[in-house]
């Protein structure tokens, strides 16, 4: 089941992107406010309440113990998942991941594992037979638009909280050994007008879409396109700079 | 026989004062407070946290109801979806739905199935989704207080609120609202769910080992209890809608929150009718 | 798919009911016939055919060596499955047990485990590492009315018969060590009137349900209320009083 | 060479006598019991204790076929679903059904397509259910010779009766009926079903290893042993309707028992025909 | 979804089988032409891409290490899939496997298992503790009728190449140990015709299959009845024949 | 500072000479073969080997999508199925879709869906298989390209070709067509899937790390590689057409291979329009 747009609203929320004033009054380069609350559940090693707009996320992370993987035996292990529950859309429905929760917890994987955002070799215990295992799971509460953007916010903010639980094997809890902080932003194309951070409505009439996650340094840590329309290099190398440019404040929020 | 050794090695529970491991007094209730109206998309939400349970409550309908083949052409589906977050508890629970949530998710769904006006929609289904986000014992007691609240904000007809406590022993002496530890390591634990005015039991279910006497104690101290948990209820109802009323005078010019209209929906109760006077 | 019943049916059965007389002959307060055959299977550790009327369920315990749960170290394991298979009814279907045998399962589960039925610290063999698991498999082959009652009076009776197979560690097999005998008594409201043991049409057209698990003692040891209607306080003390005069019975052919 | 070894090492299976484990001479089958009408609920059904097995058959149908988009508008469905239950085996067996049980459902499933008169009811199900309650070895044929005779209780139009028997090969002897211990330390097993009256053979299952002469030999045993079972068919579905009429003669003032009528059924054929005449 | 087909096109292809000649000009004795190309996948320890007529087949085998089964603890084990992939015809479908895709890869399963065609004891490692398992993974690519014997062609030519990964524990590779050749023949009954190796047309007009594996000294080694029809004594007497006449040819290509 | 570490530990990929493990200078791609009309079955399918790549595409369509309560009224749907054989790599894969295939199917759907023309054929889907039989890294790229031909084989109206390549970085250097060990070890990777003629991307991916400046030079890199790749694809289209005109006239007698008509299709535009004009 998929949300229906009349060709009416499709056209309004175009003129009004196109305009430079979004439907929600924002400029197409402006995020929406972004209110992150860590250490929200007591019984996870780490977590985040990450409200992005209207759309709310909790992302909850817990270390436990468990074996490396045979081609890693001195890293602990990243296991990553994305849950779109049916509370926070009619459109989302109970069951096994979709497609879409897939590609989101993917990405927010790839960006965390591939970046090297943290030093899974301080997660080994004992090479080849005992390591930390992080379960960073995303729980999507509301939604109202962009979720690569707010999941993402959500596992780096809970990832910075997390303390490993090390109490547990006779030693000292540390935290979590967190080397880069790559800051996911994500662009919609509509027609021939690019927003970032769209929301709902935005993300309903969009052609394409376009993640960049950059890192503290300006380098690019993750991309990934989605949707049916195309982007040309020029667009591609536009949002690059739109989300660098945003980034820095939503950087010192998930770092704070 | 066995019960007194299993007694003997596990934790103490009460202590010499009769005071219990967070210095309650058995019929003393763990902190409970209610937020309504909490999720955007929703029909209908609330929140609550009771102790060191943080749970979500969201309703969706009446819609149509599908897959197409489970509708009753009678009335509307009243179908709850009890969910435990992967992290909310300590060791993580694996995504998805297990026995005991489907269980939980079945005796919720029949206790809201004929409070709710459900005869008005038929083909519909009422949709009602609880997440537990943070647990510690009663978990469904939490969840479906908040669910009614949450099914006042989406407007659905209801007969009137339903609100849920449980009861335990522990030690050999009836408690009130057991936390983890005390379920744990308890005698009984007996979560209720009622109609507070008239007494109607929607939920019970009972595990351990009560007396005669003691089963007799314990629906007292729980039907009180719930008394007290049905005044928060339409505490929080009325929170919300001043809130919102303010709101509307301080933003005058925009439009109230866009609602989808339930198929020749009554009138929402704002608040349950403070009678006894049943309709329908 | 659920089964559908006429206004006629409906209204007959509440008649029956209503004036002291069952559509099978019953009063109010009685069980139908009930035989339990022990040991029917001879490839399970414990086994028994309890027919409840025309209800008819096959209950077998196998026990098998495994690994104790991290926080019962020192206790077997219990696992209790409920399968309503499509031979027993034209409305139950094959495939992963529905909601109402997960419910049948765990009430049953509660009934054995809560209750201290089994004393699971006499299946331990060494502590962390090997213990006894029971699997209590519920079969239901015949579906006439108030499987909680037949389904638990099988798993009583087939667990009172269990011999745990500790020869194939090199000791002497041994009776499960039960402790208590817990009975369930299932009541059924139709409208005003209670019932108990209902049958088939009655449940189709009960509103409301109270199971209550009493043992030898007269104590409880279980409840667990279905169905849309409800019970009063008044209501509830009539059912649990019906319980306790209807078990005593049943627990001597469970013990038998 | 590495067959030599093999039977060297493993278990010996026939004596200096030619007895099998269980004293039974090569053609000896086990001890069959029938009954046909052992369930209240099914529209058919029969029970069979075959050595070490028991096994229950029912039939519902013919019924509305669902899914409706599995219904075929020119034939009844015919299908089966074989299941053992989790205690039948000595290690207990998850619930649900394996790749086994997949395949013999639909090897049993072929086999009574053809028997029954499927194209008097389009767009129906006739439903098999065999529930291997206790299992030793040729659990597919006890439980296709109990569908066949459920079929017949429930009124199924059929061209006749099916039946089956497995035949193997342990020590090097050609023998009937293999038990257990003969099937898992055996060279051969082959389980047979026919239209006993015909010798159509109907359902055809070989592995291990038999030379061209050992196959005939085999073929000609079980062949012998199905016309038996066919009998023994007989008299379950004369003792069944013999008691019916006894039952009904006893009790003149209670109602048959009810069972549905399936849409514009035949009379059903109590008795398979005793000729070769096949109706259509 | 199944394949439908006209009763003008079932009439004609009857009519061609009963001539003599039938659709693809061969006569009912006539196997398709047979290629079969060994080693086509390097990451597998054994391959062959088999194309018998228009039906293409390529099997895999794995051979990794693992844990015997209890009741056979010094001999390997032997796991046999078949996935039908919708790529390979339009009326199969994605998901897990369906009785059809399961009985071919049973009846492949037995022809190797039953038949002792591998000497399982020579993949023992430690006994109780190691051994070599081989996956042998049936992949169809293109349907054009009889999967039972391209199947079984594919996985007998695919283990006959393979070779036990050894180095891995510091031994020598070698190659799988094979001790028969059993080889299968299809044979498709059409009213009162029998033809073997049935294409796709006749696959879907015949009353009744039938299987049979035979082996180098002309014994029977497995047999499989499919479909709803049946045979007489007689009639599978002369399938056997026929299998035995058409397997030698087969059996040479195959151990090439 | 772990990055250094991390490249010490690793795996040498470039030599002394700027050469990778095979010999190729950064800018150079593997081999790669391409065929199309490779089955017999499906309505349009092509073959690929690109280094140790081996991968098929399938595309059968346009036809009714189903189940039915998916299609969509005013377009086909164009959905790709991704999928490993179990044998495909160096440790087996268990068969069906992993939480990568499922992602990897979505990007191709997606990547397809604007170069289709959809709309002429509502309620129809356009089903797209891609196997990897033998994996080698960029096993996406090699799945698109040839899902690409095998769309134009089965004469499913396009835009245009769509070609795929993707570029990396290793021990520092931006390097094309990551085989591999590159892969596993190397700094970046980014698969790219553009229409050629236009320079429209419709599949980005990376992962890794790349400055502004090297994902500048590594998409030229890529832009370049995939404008040989469509020559490529061109001349494979070429080559099954020319072979399969020798064919008609080599048999003049026999019919034309059967295809199914898709409803109401326009004639199949056998080569991808040279021009830039694209109809609607």
């Amino acid at each position: 089941m998929t949300e229906l747009i009349s060709e009416l609203q499709r056209e309004r929320v175009y003129r009004l992107a196109a305009s430079g004033t979004r439907s929600d009054g924002r400029t197409p380069e402006e995020v929406r406010p972004l209110t992150i609350e860590k250490n929200y559940i007591k019984n996870a090693e780490g977590s985040a309440r990450v409200k992005l707009g209207n759309t709310d996320v909790l992302v909850g992370v817990k270390v436990e113990l468990g074996v490396p993987y045979p081609d890693t035996p001195d890293s602990g292990v990243l296991s990553t998942g994305a849950e779109l529950i049916p509370m926070a859309s009619p459109y989302f429905e109970s069951g096994p991941p979709r497609p879409d929760a897939i590609e989101i917890a993917r990405v927010v994987d790839r960006g965390i594992r591939e970046a090297h955002t943290i030093d899974f070799k301080k997660l080994c215990i004992t090479p080849k037979e005992k390591v930390w295992i992080c379960f960073v799971d995303m729980h999507v509460l509301d939604y109202d638009g962009n979720l690569f953007d707010a999941a993402s916010y959500g596992a780096m903010s809970a990832l910075t909280c997390t303390k490993v639980p090390a109490s547990k094997i006779g030693k000292e809890d540390y935290p979590l050994p967190i080397q880069h902080y790559p800051v996911s932003v994500t662009a919609a194309k509509i027609r021939d007008v690019i927003v970032i951070d769209p929301n709902r409505q935005e993300e309903q009439i969009a052609d394409a879409r376009l993640t960049i996650a950059t890192d503290e340094n300006g380098d690019i840590r993750a991309m990934q396109k989605g949707l049916r329309g195309s982007f040309s290099y020029e667009e591609i190398s536009r949002v690059i700079g739109l989300a660098l440019k945003a980034s820095e404040v939503i950087r010192t929020k998930i770092k704070a | 026989m066995e019960d007194v050794e299993h007694i003997e090695k596990k934790m103490k529970l009460i202590d010499e004062n009769g005071l219990r491991l967070d210095g309650r007094k058995p019929e003393d209730m763990r902190p409970i407070r209610m937020e309504v109206g909490v999720l955007k998309r929703a029909d209908g939400s609330a929140y609550i946290e009771w102790g060191g349970n943080k749970v979500l409550a969201a309703v969706y309908g009446p819609r149509e109801a599908h897959p197409r083949h489970l509708q009753d052409p009678t009335k509307a589906l009243v179908q709850c979806r009890y969910n435990m977050a992967p992290f909310s508890v300590t060791e993580r629970k694996r995504p998805g739905p297990d026995r005991r949530s489907v269980e939980i998710s079945k005796v919720i769904s029949e206790a809201f199935d004929s409070v709710v006006f459900s005869e008005q929609f038929p083909r519909a289904s009422v949709d009602i989704f609880i997440e537990i986000l943070q647990a510690d014992a009663g978990t469904r007691c939490a969840g479906l207080t908040a669910a009614s609240i949450a099914l006042a904000d989406a407007g659905i007809p209801m007969r009137d609120l339903v609100a849920s406590c449980a009861v335990g022993k522990i030690d050999g002496v009836v408690c009130l609202d057991l936390r983890k530890e005390e379920d744990n390591y308890g005698d009984a634990d007996m979560p209720v769910a009622m109609i507070p005015r008239t007494g109607e039991v929607l939920l019970l279910q009972m595990d351990g080992h009560l007396t005669l006497d003691e089963f007799d104690k314990a629906f007292g101290m729980v039907k009180d209890a719930i008394g007290g948990i049905y005044e928060m209820q339409k505490d929080a109802l009325r929170k919300r809608y001043a809130v919102t009323a303010e709101e509307f005078s301080d933003l005058p010019e925009q439009a109230p929150p866009e609602r989808r209209a339930p198929p020749e929906r009554e009138a929402p109760p704002e608040m349950p009718p403070e009678d006894g006077e049943v309709p329908q």
